[in-house]
């Protein structure tokens, strides 16, 4: 990395970017679909947009999921395309996951557990909050 | 007069299957269904387990759950839709809660 | 006789909407006499003829549809709720509507409701 | 009443008529609307129809509301038409009223206030149900 | 300068869009530079030029135009959203959709998010 | 960095409220609007108006509230429109929970 991309990057001011929380489970609404086309958007010009999943939008994370079952074409198999769009923070609510019975095992890496305070924390570094 | 209960909403999310239990009779069948399947692993679902001393019959559509990756109970029967439009004539109405 | 009417509440966009129809489905496969199904609330815009789903989503119009021609299934979409959705129902410029859906009232429903034996609602 | 009215009447089934139960608030979406219009349909159609209120759906209920405050047109005041169609049983969950400390007192005459157990059972005399 | 993005998710015929539409014009009369309002998911619908409320309803999509008028405020629907709703919005045919709409994609969600100091989704 | 939150569900229907709770900060702001008026009712409110010690501020939409018929709380103030969109730039950024 350069200096002044540094510079550039240090510049930047320090709430920046676009948190989306997802809210929803995966196969009964288009939210979920919704809300990754926007932040693959942002990934794509080059916009910070990091996703936060919460309440029923920690089964959106789940390991073994088979949307092809129920004849619904399997969006979450995108989540595998966060690294190329540069998507690198995923945050999932730890009360939500123990809430419904869910242990910590993802179909995507580098899904980080946080407690409430340090999601809430996680939330506060960000410009902007969509929630789907 | 029983009725069929298709269960479509999670617990976790909304009420409605807090309203489907307040009228919910013995002879009754509950059919948990899309994301009424999540119910599985909510506390609701083991006080109705406790309560039913069997006279409620409750099920889960297989695929349903298979695609949400939620694991199987002894006391729950999987059935398909075939079993439902059954079970719709085997009961006197049906009440959707979604 | 088993008789059954239906009440489709979800756009054609839902996926709650593929449960409603692999439960109709089910019941027609099985002998059931599916006397209609009536399209309420978001349902009515499945009848919408310029609705494009990427093709390589579930295609819910094109298997109402496939229902209706196979099993001469009655598809009632409400009007009003149709209206309110953009969808231009009157007779001379229906060009909008699909014609596999009939542009019918709550009579309509009261009517199915009446005659059925069971009523399921999606 | 004569007795072939009452013949006709004697020989309907015993679980008849529709059942609406309506579980939303009024003022947020439209589905109170949508099942008053089905009501109102059975009634003018002169088929049985009875109105059940549980969750927020109380809300549609309760006295001194007044939606023109928030711009919408107040379908609440319909209710009072009821009678005209001869839609007699309005039942409503004591439960659900005790939940938001509410009191019973509401916008229309002749509601029935019912346990659980009642409630449930009022429900099963009739032939079908639709829940908005 | 405050700059404020609004994004709308709710149909016209939802009584949650009045909500939308009091707080964009509060904004607006209160000197906020509005840079523009993206209709997303059921949003999208607002665009639909067959649309017909009963007359004694809240008219949202009139309000709109009116600000849109007054206040030169700009309104984005979504395309994809749009399309699946039923709206063609083809350059040649786009009849069905309100002109005081402008059809955009999603990257217009990002420059609107990325110039403003507020983002309120409703 | 201070987040105002704008509730528009009803707490007794879906869980959004708790999810909002959750990750609700000293010196943020909620507004209660459409159905999240309702929640002036709700145990939520009660343990939320015992934790703020006075740092969170909790609103009202009145013509909400006023439309709904619901009863005014000496602890939370009534505002309109104009005051949710000084509000909106009184704080950092904003969070619907719809």
């Amino acid at each position: 990395m350069t200096t002044i991309e540094q510079q550039t990057l240090a510049s930047l001011p320090k709430g920046f970017g676009l948190a989306i929380i997802n809210s929803k489970a995966p196969f009964s609404s288009n939210d979920g679909k919704d809300a990754l086309d926007v932040a693959l958007m942002f990934g794509s010009f080059e916009q910070k947009v990091s996703l936060f999943f919460q309440g029923d939008g920690v089964y959106q994370l789940i390991a073994n999921q088979d949307g092809r079952l129920v004849s619904i074409k399997d969006y979450l198999k995108t989540f595998s395309a966060f690294e190329f769009y540069d998507i690198e923070d995923i945050y999932v609510c730890q009360q939500s996951l123990v809430n419904r019975q869910l242990n910590e095992t993802f179909h995507i890496n580098d899904v980080q557990v946080l407690t409430s305070i340090e999601f809430s924390k996680a939330l506060n570094r960000h410009q902007h909050v969509l929630r789907f | 007069m029983s009725t069929l209960h298709l269960v479509r909403q999670s617990a976790f999310a909304t009420n409605d299957f807090t309203q489907c239990l307040s009228v919910l009779d013995h002879q009754d069948t509950v059919v948990l269904m899309d994301d009424g399947c999540y119910n599985l692993k909510h506390s609701l679902m083991d006080s109705l387990l406790k309560r039913v001393d069997g006279t409620i019959n409750i099920n889960i559509i297989s695929s349903h759950a298979q695609a949400r990756a939620i694991e199987t109970m002894a006391k729950v029967s999987h059935i398909d839709m075939a079993d439902v439009v059954a079970l719709t004539f085997n009961h006197n109405k049906v009440i959707t809660w979604q | 006789m088993k008789t059954l009417a239906v009440v489709v509440t979800t756009p054609p966009y839902s996926h709650l909407t593929i449960t409603a129809l692999t439960y109709v489905e089910a019941a027609l496969v099985a002998g059931i006499n599916v006397i209609g199904v009536f399209f309420y609330q978001d349902g009515a815009m499945h009848a919408n003829k310029d609705i494009s789903i990427a093709s390589d989503e579930y295609q819910a119009i094109a298997h109402w549809q496939r229902l209706q021609q196979q099993y001469q299934l009655p598809l009632h979409i409400c009007i009003t709720a149709a209206e309110k959705r953009g969808i231009t129902c009157d007779s001379i410029d229906s060009e909008q509507v699909n014609k596999a859906f009939t542009v019918s009232g709550l009579g309509e429903l009261v009517e199915l409701t009446t005659k059925a034996s069971r009523l399921v609602q999606f």
